[in-house]
């Protein structure tokens, strides 16, 4: 049977470290642009924590909020590509095929999130930094959107391996880079079509909530805010 | 019929070129057997001939139409592509291609048929006359029986000078 | 004065005849200008489309405005000599060339900037539909394709649409002159003759494009504004979005036009074609053009305001009041409150103040595209992912480079082919 | 996974073919360097394009986690005996928790992860250097391996004949495992003095006061698991203090792992931290009154006997009477810092209420002069609130007898008070490893100054770094997941742990690693030294020390050591398995009963107007991993910036000042200044400027050179009060607008999430 990826964020467990964005380029290839770029808002990142203060000293409050590619059901991301590079897989993910990218950048126009990072030129790793470079990860060219992708990699090699031993894939394969180092377990991935897999657990809880739901874009990551705690100041 | 049959009079103002074709008309010759040659249409020398462009053209914007919705979905179908369940074809969107090619239809219909109707590009088979282009009006025409044409001459001389 | 025929035909010849001093200069000049933005743009394709200023995200910069704004501005010429034509409208007939050539010269230029702003330019053709081994064929949902035949009919259709009428004046040409000119003009010309078969089928082929054209122009405009209205952007997912960007096109098409006029006539001397009336009649037309993206301007922000929901009001005070607000309120003066006065009043609607008008339009439509796409995008809805735009020289020097093609273009044309229809100005005469 | 030794010298003949073949070629070959590159037989096994796991050890910070490296192959560029050639090899391409250790359980924090990139780093020290231009200038020219060592031998030699062995120094950050007992038994047997260590992450005060409340001093480790109700005084615990991964996982269990019983936290400082971002309360303060809010809170448990039943010695007991003491009552702590009384009794109310209830503390409040004061009131805190050694509470990792953990410096082997007792003046060799005092020390302690006086700098570094560039030799270690490794995570773990990992891959660069060295240095020495450390390489040391463990440990030999060793091995080390909070020994409990001392801060109130708070950076810690690209390239938590450093503002405070998010400001304070520009922070106390600690390389390869500015240069060279320490919170400064501004990388839009930013 096909599966539904799909991913749970408990704000009330991130602690913003910034473990997963690491994680993520390690595993992924995701290049470092350096400073100049980096002030022109060109980083790579396929996962950002998002950092908003609600309130000022001397009663500061702060949010933190991995955002990802969300692997919208329906997603505006897909349509307007003109060459299918943004395109839905079969396992319901938002698939992006870099050799048919002609770089239109329509898709990060159309992502609400916006999650889609864009290769302004060729990647570059000072030798011997290239070495590691993860072979199963394509590296990227200039001109090519690039996204969040659930670590499809993994996701294949656990399938594969799971079918050599011809058995199901058990809970907790596969593991994207960033839930495998998230240390307090704010970041759950499973197969939401399992109904008892943790994942789904979660989606289903009342305190859950979709990123910009509202837009239609029928999200798989669920995000279960941080507790709000009255004690400030009595 | 060669052009060496024709016989033309050049006619510098309105009422010599009236008198041209009448006296074409008395030499026997029929309304569609004349040619009116000006660098600017007149309409009273037109033939009321019936005008078919706006069908043809309407049938090229329907053949057009239909090339653009197979175009848009057949081909579509003939290269499957995952979508994961999304559509391929949606006939929203299929309706803006159809629509935007049976325009191209239609345009490319009236072009050819243009060309087709007013005979262009044409070989010479009309003689030319710079003078035309000065505004002279240039009447005859383009094959004279031979019983008739020293009778046509003769009716000419004197509206203009005749050609060839 | 009415003019006659003969006097007519020299004074339009001329120009083609015997090439205006201060022509060949002027056409080098621009020549140099126009290879300096292409070399940017190369450089730009050998280095990587990072050299522009877009970013995350601003993913659509000045490219994408440029584009909106010349296939507006192509509107221009089709759809008023279109018009008039079927309106049958006298006045017509010295402007209705220069109208098509705009067009047809714009729409080139327009086209173009897809092309440069992609990040792989050399896979362009991935989007034509063609049989390949890619396996590949192109999303017919994504509006690019929607724009990709669109633009393709828009260019066939203007092009046919400005050469037909030029026919008959080739043969005048070939008639007025000697040498391989004559014979050059004799190929141009398809062996014209005059006969009243031939004008009759030209006029009854020039009725139906005018009919066809006007309703390709509009949905061409509409699709450009698709490019926006599908994605759900603040601001840009709006169902006004068509008619606002077509009113918006002939309304820049109009002032380009206006402004080409005065070129003419001053640079090749057609001052009694190119009268005082057609200009009176062109600005009374901007006018009504003024104020009807006036209305639609207010229509959309009146709903976006009122509707008040939190990324739309975000990108709504971004640009009314924050740091876009200079840009918007210039262009408010720009498209209204400067030409509005210039227009309504018929002292001031001389051929100075309509141009004074159609320059401020011109900027003013511009800048309007500016503030569609990149307000937008700088504030999409998660705010940490918020960021700001600023060109580089690369898309400046290709914008620049732009406008000096079109006048080239244009110089070109007006040397190749009389730029007013001689024969149509001639049989004008008649009525 | 090598064959037996036969198929090993088949492939010794092989590596000769390989490079006679390849000289050859050279030969013939154009002169382009490119092509003189010589292809080397491969060393070891592998399946091409499939991935193996190899634990290793992350020595990045003193948490000491245990990770596994994927290694996957590849062609690298390498030196073998002085050859450079390409090489199919087996390369490590991503670095995970290792699943089965007890501190990260598979985690791993972003810094961790990033270590991957100190193997790879474009400016790794790739052979042993020789200084060739004055000290400081950063020439140096690549020699061999033994010209290296003979120079080295040599220098000690002649030492040793002059009888001057004591004038031979060796400077380190932690002292720890099998590599710290090699360096001292080294040391010993030349006759020169303990290893000197500096670690400015360590946190001295807080090892003194538990020295002082339990009669260790080791950093405590915590069980927030089934903890209620936490209080932190300053401590970053999530994201850089002590053990951030083992108590990030305690975090989230204690949130969200126990449904229907979400534990409470309160964090205590001027300056938001990324751990006090995710406080449920946030309590602002005066620096250094920490300790007696801490009072204050146990104060008033004890008035109202909110008190759980907890074992107290006599002392302890008339500790508990101290607090009686009215200097503590919310009133009188209420007037000194600000914190309404009420809210003192509320929070005092809530802990007891929510057992199990644990405080902590840790950065700002121990490094102000009164620091020992706020961590002893903290422990006895503690005490009060019944959290010491049991559930829920404090606790200190359990100790494996016969391995040597963390080594506490006294005043003869740290670094600081060797320093300014001018102790280093008549040091004729140091050898430098791991350290960087030049870059974490204040200008006025002249420590480059001091170095340059040494006649003989050797350093194990990498990198060129501010104290390495000093060295006159330079033989470079081996990265980490290129040599042998042992540790003793001393927190983080409720059971016994010991870390140890065989290298994940072969070096890439003609390197060494510094244990070896020191062996191989012994021998060539020879006599007693060489008699002192008779293992042929530290692999060898590290194996014996386990055998050693078995016999202490009575572990099950029933398969043999060899079965055991190689399980641990595989595990990447050794740890029992009993998984429990030990409780501390009765003698624990002793307290001496805190004098509450005020906190001094250099610089008075008018001409100096802001606390300067440095603190120790998310992404570099105290700078020793700037030069990640990957660090550099990772949003600061709260101020979003990458690639720079910054100045901390309260937005009001600006607008008293007139400064702009991004304005250059002058940092002053009585003993320098910097320049540094400013963010707009909310989250920091209106009297309070913080600074990121870790940016501001004079030196340290190409992607943290020259970036930033380092909070040490206005740092005061003050001290703790009783333990010496650098107080590096204990500044004032004022702000003065430069009127430039610089282009910072700040990732964030915008500052929230409603319509317009905050002010």
């Amino acid at each position: 049977m096909s599966h539904r990826w799909g991913m749970a964020v408990d704000l009330d467990r991130c602690t913003g470290c910034g473990a997963c964005v690491i994680a993520c380029q390690a595993e992924n290839n995701v290049p470092t642009v350096g400073e100049q770029a980096a002030q022109k808002n060109r980083l790579m990142h396929w996962i950002r924590i998002e950092r908003y203060y609600e309130s000022e000293f001397p009663n500061p409050r702060v949010k933190f909020r991995p955002v990802l590619c969300q692997q919208c059901d329906n997603a505006p991301c897909e349509p307007v590509c003109p060459t299918y590079a943004s395109y839905h897989t079969s396992e319901g993910l938002n698939g992006q095929v870099y050799n048919r990218c002609i770089g239109t950048r329509y898709c990060g126009n159309a992502c609400p999130y916006t999650v889609r990072t864009f290769n302004f030129f060729n990647p570059v790793w000072d030798k011997p930094l290239q070495l590691q470079l993860n072979p199963d990860v394509s590296v990227r060219p200039v001109g090519v959107m690039e996204k969040c992708t659930f670590c499809v990699q993994r996701i294949k090699a656990s399938e594969i391996q799971a079918s050599a031993e011809n058995r199901e894939l058990r809970e907790g394969e596969p593991t994207p880079a960033c839930v495998e180092s998230c240390g307090p377990r704010a970041l759950v991935f499973g197969d939401l079509s399992d109904p008892d897999s943790e994942v789904s657990r979660l989606a289903r809880s009342p305190r859950g909530s979709m990123l910009l739901g509202e837009l239609g874009t029928k999200p798989k990551i669920t995000y279960l805010p941080r507790e709000s705690s009255d004690g400030q100041n009595r | 019929m060669n052009p060496e049959n024709g016989v033309y009079v050049l006619c510098s103002e309105p009422g010599s070129t009236e008198r041209a074709v009448s006296a074409l008309l008395s030499a026997g010759m029929s309304r569609s057997d004349i040619v009116v040659i000006s660098s600017v249409p007149l309409e009273q020398y037109a033939q009321s001939e019936k005008v078919r462009m706006p069908w043809l053209v309407f049938a090229g914007a329907v053949l057009g139409g239909i090339g653009g919705f197979l175009l848009a979905s057949v081909t579509q179908k003939s290269y499957p592509i995952t979508t994961g369940g999304m559509p391929v074809v949606t006939l929203w969107t299929d309706g803006i291609i159809t629509y935007e090619l049976a325009m191209l239809g239609a345009i490319l219909t009236t072009s050819v048929v243009f060309l087709l109707t007013a005979r262009l590009p044409a070989r010479n088979r009309l003689p030319c006359d710079p003078q035309v282009s000065q505004g002279k009006v240039m009447v005859g025409i383009a094959s004279a029986p031979d019983a008739l044409r020293n009778n046509i001459i003769e009716r000419l001389k004197g509206i203009g000078e005749i050609r060839p | 004065m009415v003019k006659t025929a003969d006097e007519i035909q020299r004074d339009l010849l001329r120009p083609v005849i015997q090439t205006p001093r201060r022509a060949i200069p002027a056409m080098v000049g621009l020549a140099l200008l126009v290879l300096v933005g292409f070399s940017a743009w190369m450089y730009q394709v050998y280095t990587g489309i990072g050299v522009a200023g877009i970013n995350r995200p601003v993913f659509w910069g000045f490219y994408i405005t440029n584009f909106v704004f010349w296939i507006g501005i192509s509107h221009a010429g089709t759809l008023i000599s279109a018009i008039l034509r079927l309106s049958n409208a006298n006045w017509r007939r010295p402007i209705t060339r220069c109208a098509e050539v705009i067009t047809v010269f714009a729409l080139l230029i327009g086209a173009m900037f897809p092309l440069i702003h992609l990040g792989r330019p050399w896979l362009a053709f991935w989007l034509a539909p063609y049989p390949n081994q890619r396996g590949l064929w192109p999303n017919y949902r994504s509006p690019l394709l929607w724009d990709f035949f669109a633009i393709n009919t828009y260019l066939i259709g203007s092009l046919i649409f400005l050469m037909l009428p030029i026919i008959p004046d080739c043969a005048l040409l070939r008639d007025n002159l000697s040498g391989w000119r004559s014979k050059f003009y004799a190929v141009l010309c398809l062996g014209w003759r005059g006969t009243q078969k031939q004008w009759r089928q030209l006029e009854a082929a020039m009725h139906i494009m005018a009919i066809l054209i006007i309703p390709v122009a509009v949905s061409v405009h509409s699709i450009v504004s698709w490019d926006f209205a599908m994605t759900p952007v603040p601001m840009w997912h709006s169902t006004i979005f068509a008619p606002y960007f077509v009113v918006g096109a002939i309304f820049s098409g109009i002032a380009a036009l206006i402004i080409a006029m005065v070129f003419l006539r001053s640079s090749l001397h057609l001052e009694e074609y190119l009268n005082a009336h057609c200009f009176d009649n062109l600005g009374q037309l901007l006018l009504v053009m003024s104020l009807l993206w006036l209305y639609f301007i207010f229509a959309e922000r009146l709903t976006t305001w009122y509707g008040n929901s939190k990324s739309e009001i975000d990108v709504l005070w971004l640009t009314v009041r924050g740091p876009y607000r200079h840009l918007f309120w210039v262009m408010v003066f720009c498209n209204f409150v400067i030409p509005f006065p210039l227009l309504a009043i018929k002292k001031l609607r001389t051929i100075t103040g309509t141009f004074l008008a159609s320059v401020m339009v011109v900027i003013g439509m511009w800048i309007e595209r500016y503030l569609i796409i990149v307000p937008s995008l700088s504030r999409k809805f998660l705010p940490y992912a918020w960021g700001t735009y600023r060109p580089t020289w690369v898309e400046i020097t290709i914008t620049g480079a732009t406008f000096c093609t079109m006048a080239l273009l244009y110089l070109l044309f007006s040397k190749l082919v009389p730029v007013v229809s001689v024969w149509e100005l001639k049989a004008g005469l008649r009525e | 996974m090598d064959g037996g030794p036969d198929n090993r010298m088949e492939r010794r003949d092989f590596l000769k073919f390989g490079i006679l073949t390849g000289a050859t070629a050279t030969l013939t070959a154009c002169e382009k360097p490119a092509q003189q590159l010589v292809r080397f037989v491969p060393e070891e096994d592998f399946v091409p394009g499939v991935a193996s796991w190899k634990p290793s050890l992350c020595t990045l910070c003193p948490a000491g986690c245990g990770v596994v490296a994927r290694i996957m192959d590849g062609e690298a560029e390498v030196v073998r005996n002085g050859q450079r050639g390409t090489l199919q090899m087996g390369l490590a391409k991503k670095l995970e928790g290792n699943p089965k250790h007890p501190v990260n359980r598979g985690k791993l924090c972003a810094r961790g992860q990033a270590g991957l990139q100190v193997t790879y780093h474009p400016d790794r020290v790739r052979s042993p250097l020789k200084r060739s231009g004055p000290r400081g200038s950063g020439d140096f020219q690549e020699i061999g391996w033994p010209e290296a060592l003979s120079e080295v031998v040599a220098k000690l030699e002649e030492l040793r004949s002059h009888n001057r062995p004591d004038s031979i120094r060796f400077l380190t950050g932690y002292l720890r495992g099998q590599s710290g007992v090699l360096i001292n038994k080294f040391l010993a047997s030349l006759g020169a003095g303990p290893a000197l260590q500096f670690a400015p992450l360590d946190e001295p005060v807080l090892r003194r006061a538990n020295l002082v409340s339990f009669g260790r001093a080791a950093l405590p480790s915590f069980d927030f698991e089934r903890s209620g109700y936490v209080v932190s005084f300053g401590a970053d615990f999530l994201g850089t203090w002590n053990s951030p991964v083992s108590q990030s996982i305690g975090y989230g269990e204690m949130r969200r792992g126990r449904p229907g019983n979400r534990g409470k936290f309160v964090q205590v400082e001027q300056r938001m931290s990324q751990t006090g971002a995710n406080a449920d309360e946030w309590v602002p303060l005066p620096p250094g009154t920490e300790g007696l809010l801490a009072l204050s809170l146990a104060h008033v448990i004890v008035k109202e006997g909110l008190r759980p039943g907890q074992p107290a010695t006599a002392q302890s007991r008339e500790a508990l009477e101290k607090l009686g003491n009215e200097t503590y009552s919310p009133r009188e702590v209420a007037n000194r810092t600000g914190i309404p009384a009420s809210r003192i009794e509320r929070l005092a109310r809530e802990m007891a209420a929510q057992p199990p209830a644990v405080a902590l503390i840790g950065g700002a409040p121990l490094a102000h002069t009164n620091g020992l004061f706020n961590a002893v009131a903290v422990n006895l805190l503690n005490l009060v609130l019944g959290s010491i050694g049991l559930p829920g509470g404090m606790f200190f990792a359990p100790r494996v007898s016969t391995m040597q953990e963390t080594v506490s410096p006294n005043e003869n082997s740290d670094f600081v008070s060797q320093l300014l007792a001018g102790r280093l003046e008549q040091t004729e060799v140091l050898f430098l490893h791991q350290a960087n005092p030049v870059f974490s020390t204040p200008p006025l302690w002249q420590v480059p100054q001091t170095l340059k006086r040494i006649p003989f700098l050797v350093s194990f570094s990498s990198f060129i770094d501010e104290t390495s560039v000093l060295a006159d030799v330079i033989l470079p270690d081996h990265s980490s997941l290129e040599s042998w490794l042992d540790d003793v995570p001393e927190s983080g773990s409720s059971e016994a742990v010991l870390t140890l990992a065989a290298p994940a891959m072969r070096p890439l660069h003609d390197t060494r690693a510094m244990p070896d060295v020191l062996l191989e240095i012994a021998k060539n020495l020879g006599g007693s030294v060489s008699e002192a450390l008779p293992w042929k390489t530290f692999a060898e040391m590290l194996e014996s020390s386990y055998r050693q463990l078995v016999e202490a440990e009575r572990c099950d030999q029933s398969e043999g050591f060899d079965k055991l060793w190689k399980k641990v091995v595989d595990q990447g080390g050794w740890w029992d398995g009993k998984c429990h909070v030990p409780p501390l020994e009765a003698t624990a409990l002793s307290f001496r009963a805190p004098e509450f001392v005020a906190a001094t801060f250099d610089g008075n109130e008018q001409e100096f107007p802001f606390y300067f708070q440095p603190y120790v950076s998310q992404a570099f810690l105290d700078g020793s991993v700037a030069h990640l690209p990957w660090m550099q390239e990772l949003p600061d938590a709260l101020s979003s910036v990458t690639w720079g450093s910054w100045l901390e503002v309260n937005p009001q405070t600006a607008d008293q000042l007139q400064i702009r998010q991004g304005d250059l400001i002058q940092v002053r304070s009585r003993h320098g200044t910097l320049d540094v520009a400013a963010i707009l922070n909310p989250g920091i106390a209106f009297d309070v400027v913080a600074m990121p600690m870790g940016q501001g390389h004079e030196q340290f390869g190409r992607y943290a050179t020259q970036r930033g500015a380092n909070p040490m240069n206005v740092v005061a060279p003050i001290q703790v009060e009783q333990v010496g320490a650098l107080a590096w919170a204990a500044t004032r400064v004022s702000l003065a607008k430069i009127g430039k501004q610089v282009p910072l990388c700040v990732a964030a839009g915008a500052l929230n999430e409603k319509e317009k930013d905050l002010r």
